[in-house]
């Protein structure tokens, strides 16, 4: 997707008929952030449906889960998203400085949400709760486990970026691959936002 | 272009309303709240907090309506789906 | 293939090497063609597989003819074993559906025609619509390869209900099954990548006064099917990576011991699957409306009638999941729901008959092979559409669902519908694709063979389905009551193989054209799209300047014009001249 | 040849077959006259020399006449469908006097939990049969349904009756038969390897029948008070 974004020139592709009014690399991206919409719906639904439609067993998520680490996970991962959209505003301003600061700040954000996701899993592990353990197990590690290789491409694609805005391949106003990349990322956290709060809180 | 001529929104500002909610998120856990209650209270947030970041992060606001379509289609069959479901399992 | 022919003349600005230019290319035609012989390849297992599962219902414990080459794990003396057919039927339904009608339909016709008919020069994001073919190649390659690993293929058929496809234990599959999955995952990636690239570029690239309803129906209908498939996929994706788990890492979505739930899956999977019978139809439906009002010289009845009862389907196809579980076990008064949505969908479809109809009334028909194979879909279709609605009323569904009625009526469908359309498309777009045409007297041919055989194999299943013949069941002959039906099984199986002989025809055609196909003029078919109005084969880059359009997709028989058909990028005033 | 429906052995299989019938004559004429319709366009507005197409873009009042009338059609087939439905599987309409019959479903055969003298299911004196169902003539059943592994489907072709058999779910069925008479129960749903085979037996008989059946188990009829069986003697041989 990012390959693409510098490639036509601005203005080329703008809709000859009445498109939806915006560029051609936006449109595929929230195209694709609709499958993924429906991609989480599926886990998801498949969380609210077993926990709440079936009547099965269910452990309260506190007495397994170690909220506070994780609410500070998903401040870091806020954290990321606040940088992300510096780094869009700074490629607008055609600030190549900020550009490259923010950018770099959001990969070390969603690295270390990663991270942390990683030692929590290990940490649970340890204790003893496995995909095996019962069907929160099951719906807890497919859910976020999915949610972080989400944001384990996200980081990839982002270092991309990163290493094409130090090229300064955004110079100039072009924006797009930024704001395009961007989308991605708030999206991500968009759905950890929901999954925070349905698997961890709720 | 079209993305460029809104306003900036101000994004500390945002930040620090999404940090708050996730207190607040934490706090209604901890608080004891009667289940129902805290369900319907973190169901709020949590919606609040996603339309923070699509609204403003993501700037649908400033969007065409258009592409507004687009994005809110899946939502009405995620909603069916789940429904549905949930419904279609006979009692005991 | 051909294209060297005519790739001289414009060599100029196609200096790609051969590799970008043929294999790893990024050209939405030559990625559509790739699709056309990978589908087409898989139409051939398909349908190798559903000559093995003819055999066995027709001739029970009989050798099958070459049967003895098979090793004797799989059909012991040359018989096919009970697990070996239920592989068969596994895999026929899984190869035809997401391996061959699916890319047959979208991968080659959505890539050839979408960019070439709103005048585009290419897709969107070619380098994504590259991949999303590449990645076909994985997932169709492991899922054949499942064929041959240890524990044979997934056995628990196409719609691979858990926990019977989840735990070994009860289908005796262990690796078959994760290869399924996997395979069906990279799939979905692929259709995915696909539908992205199809619905920005409809929405974004269309040519200068190609506004939304000068969009001839095909390309509604792929736009439509695309919006499906990034809306229903992801919930198949989604489902199968869940039961893919089940199997390997424990868990128990779909596990009933500690409180998984079995019809969930189901419901995954039907909120998939029926969205999915629309994304084999409704391209099928835009091809045949293409044809037909080319074949009759006429504009097609009730064009805006036609984009909203295809808007109506694809929103109602994602309510109406449900019908194919009335006897799972699902609430009663749920069931009546889905029962009502179901009907309702009907109507549209109804609303779709009529205007080919209207289309054809006051036509001056040409009975062209493409043509042929279209009415053959309205005519097929017809019968599919009206078989529907006996399964649709839930109290008749109770006795022929599961049966041979099902079976009959998604042949119907997919078959008599889909395949039909696709006949139809490959013969009609022949040219632009090769620069050669495909003979029309074997064309003929192929399609009256194919016509007549098709009817005499699906038809008489409806009768098997009312006497009660469960499917998927490998000896009938076990249940008095079946006995009785057994010569029509005979019958259908004779005439199964038949149909598969004649489709040696169109092989014959299709390749034997490539080389020796009369050359082909820009416009054989003297059609308005604007495919037509470049070269055969179009060059990269498709137009050699950005077309202009003018007028709506169907202007045949315009009054007061001495040609019968009006180009869409026809200025307005040489119109008058 | 018996080439059609296998004869109807069930109080809800007349109206069944009505139903399929009325769809049956309905689609039957629509199949008629829009083929019919086809093929007369076909020959009449067939090519000919000197002739052109009429340009006709559509008719707002045709298409409006042709989605009318199938959907008034369609939609009182879903309400003629619906209290059928509703009586053969909403189970709030079963009867309550109802003799109660536990299958159970595992591959590949079916296991049938008889009430035993006291009539009720879950006793000490309930006994099991495998794979043969013995009913009485003109008696209300309601089946609990479950599966001991994957889904099954619990098919009588006679009874018009079908539903599958869901793990971990029990799922009732209502039956009355009304034909005496020896049928098939066939397993509908793909359940593996001996899918095909999973056949069992269901006997219709007379209620002196059926008590001289029950005596031949070593059961007495439900209507005596009889010395409770065993579970060892209860255990039917197949």
């Amino acid at each position: 997707m990012t390959a693409h974004a510098a490639a036509p020139p601005l203005g080329h592709d703008a809709p000859p008929q009445g498109g939806v009014g915006v560029y051609t690399q936006k449109v595929g991206m929230w195209v694709f952030l609709v499958s993924e919409v429906m991609f989480f719906t599926a886990l998801i639904g498949s969380y609210i449906i077993l926990r709440w439609g079936t009547g099965a067993q269910w452990p309260e998520p506190r007495s397994v889960l170690a909220i506070p680490v994780t609410a500070l996970n998903t401040f870091i991962l806020i954290c990321s998203s606040v940088s992300m959209v510096k780094a869009y505003a700074a490629a607008t301003r055609d600030d190549q400085a900020g550009l490259k600061r923010w950018l770099l700040l959001t990969v070390l954000g969603g690295a270390t949400f990663v991270s942390v996701q990683a030692y929590e899993y290990h940490h649970l592990i340890e204790k003893g709760f496995l995909p095996s353990s019962g069907l929160f197990g099951s719906a807890f590690y497919t859910m976020t486990g999915f949610h972080g290789f989400h944001v384990t491409c996200g980081v990839i694609s982002m270092i991309w970026v990163t290493i094409r805005a130090f090229r300064g391949k955004y110079a100039g106003g072009n924006y797009r691959g930024v704001e395009t990349i961007g989308l991605y990322w708030h999206f991500v956290d968009l759905v950890w936002i929901i999954l925070f709060t349905i698997v961890y809180l709720i | 272009m079209e993305a460029t001529e809104h306003r900036t929104p101000n994004y500390v500002a945002i930040w620090g309303m999404l940090a708050v909610l996730t207190v607040v998120e934490v706090a209604v856990v901890y608080l004891r709240l009667p289940r129902r209650l805290m369900v319907v209270s973190l169901v709020f947030l949590a919606l609040w907090k996603a339309l923070l970041v699509a609204l403003y992060f993501m700037h649908l606001r400033f969007e065409p309506k258009r592409l507004l379509y687009i994005v809110l289609a899946p939502l009405p069959l995620a909603v069916i789906l789940v429904f549905a479901v949930m419904h279609g399992f006979r009692g005991p | 293939m051909t294209a060297h022919a005519t790739a001289a003349s414009h060599a100029a600005h196609d200096d790609r090497p051969f590799i970008r230019k043929y294999v790893f290319s990024t050209d939405h035609k030559t990625i559509g063609i790739q699709f056309l012989f990978l589908s087409l390849f898989f139409l051939l297992v398909g349908g190798l597989l559903a000559m093995g599962i003819r055999w066995q219902l027709g001739f029970p414990g009989q050798p099958m003819p070459l049967g003895g080459w098979l090793p004797q794990s799989v059909a012991p003396g040359g018989v096919v074993a009970p697990k070996t057919y239920n592989s068969l039927v596994t895999m026929h339904g899984t190869f035809m559906i997401f391996f061959a009608v699916m890319p047959l339909l979208v991968g080659v016709f959505a890539n050839y025609l979408i960019p070439l008919k709103i005048g585009a020069p290419d897709m969107a994001f070619p380098r994504l619509n590259m991949w999303s073919f590449w990645l076909m190649i994985p997932s169709g390659g492991l899922m054949l390869a499942s064929l041959f690993v240890l524990g044979g293929s997934s056995a628990a058929g196409w719609t691979v209900y858990a926990p019977l496809s989840g735990t070994p234990d009860y289908s005796g599959v262990h690796l078959g099954q994760q290869l399924w999955c996997v395979s069906i995952v990279i799939f979905g990636l692929s259709s995915l990548l696909g539908s992205v690239n199809y619905i920005t570029t409809v929405i974004n690239l269309r040519a200068p006064g190609m506004h939304w309803f000068r969009l001839p129906l095909s390309v509604w209908a792929l736009f439509i099917t695309a919006v499906l498939a990034i809306l229903a996929v992801p919930i198949l994706a989604g489902a199968v990576i869940m039961l893919l788990f089940d199997q390997t890492i424990g868990t128990h979505f779909f596990q009933p011991d500690v409180g998984g739930q079995p019809l969930m899956w189901q419901h995954l999977f039907w909120f998939f699957g029926h969205p999915e019978v629309y994304i084999l139809i409704l391209p099928a439906m835009g091809i045949a409306s293409d044809i037909i009002a080319n074949g009759a010289r006429k504009p097609i009845f009730g064009y805006s009638s036609m984009v909203y009862a295809m808007i109506a389907i694809a929103f109602l196809g994602f309510i109406v999941w449900g019908h194919h579980m009335f006897q799972s076990g699902m609430n009663p008064t749920l069931a009546s729901t889905f029962m009502v949505s179901t009907i309702v969908i009907a109507v549209p479809s109804a609303i779709k008959v009529f205007n080919w109809l209207g289309t054809l009334w006051r036509g001056s028909i040409h009975f062209t092979t493409p043509m042929l194979n279209a009415l053959a879909f309205v005519a097929m279709f017809i019968i599919g559409g009206l078989s529907g609605i006996f399964m649709a009323s839930t109290p008749v569904d109770m006795y022929i669902h599961g049966t041979y009625f099902i079976v009959a009526h998604i042949h119907y469908v997919l078959f008599g519908g889909s395949l039909f359309a696709v006949f139809a498309g490959i013969y009609f777009w022949y040219p632009k694709m090769f620069g050669r045409r495909m003979s029309e007297r074997w064309g003929k041919v192929h399609f009256v063979l194919t016509f007549v055989f098709y009817n005499l194999t699906f038809f008489p299943m409806h009768i098997l389905g009312v006497g009660g013949e469960m499917r998927r069941i490998y000896d009938p002959t076990v249940y008095d009551f079946l006995r009785p039906l057994q010569p029509i099984n005979v019958f259908i199986t004779v005439n199964a193989f038949l149909l598969g002989l004649s489709q040696l025809v169109f092989a014959v055609n299709f390749i034997g054209s490539l080389f020796k196909g009369e050359k082909a003029e820009r416009n054989p078919w003297h059609d308005t799209g604007l495919e037509w109005t470049t070269a055969s084969p179009p060059p990269h880059g498709n137009f050699p300047e950005t077309p202009h359009v003018y007028h709506g997709p169907y202007e045949y028989s315009v009054p007061g014009m001495a040609e019968d058909f009006l180009p869409v990028n026809t200025p307005p005033a040489k119109e008058v001249a | 040849m018996h080439w059609w429906f296998p004869s109807n052995a069930s109080s809800v299989g007349g109206q069944v077959d009505s139903l399929f019938y009325v769809i049956l004559y309905i689609t039957g004429a629509v199949f008629v006259l829009v083929e019919a319709a086809l093929l007369v366009f076909l020959v009449r507005y067939r090519r000919r020399d000197g002739r052109r197409a009429t340009y006709v873009e559509g008719s707002t009042k045709a298409e409006i006449i042709w989605t009318t009338i199938p959907a008034v059609i369609l939609v009182s087939l879903a309400l003629f469908s619906q209290p059928l439905w509703s009586k053969i599987k909403n189970t709030d309409t079963y009867p309550a006097n109802a003799d109660r019959i536990g299958v159970e479903a595992k591959q590949f055969e079916w296991r049938f939990t008889y009430p035993g003298p006291d009539g009720k299911l879950g006793t000490d004196d309930d006994f099991m049969k495998k794979d043969e169902l013995h009913l009485v003539v003109n008696r209300d059943y309601v089946f609990e349904l479950t599966s001991r592994d994957v889904v099954h489907d619990f098919f009588i072709p006679a009874f018009r009756i079908k539903q599958d058999a869901v793990p971990g779910m029990t799922i009732r069925v209502w039956v009355r038969p009304t034909v005496p008479g020896t049928y098939e129960l066939a397993c509908a749903e793909l359940c593996g390897l001996g899918h095909y085979r999973m056949r069992a037996q269901v006997i219709v008989q007379t209620d002196s029948a059926y008590a001289a059946w029950l005596q031949s188990q070593g059961v007495a009829a439900s209507s005596a008070p009889a010395p409770a069986a065993t579970p060892t003697a209860s255990e039917g041989t197949p």
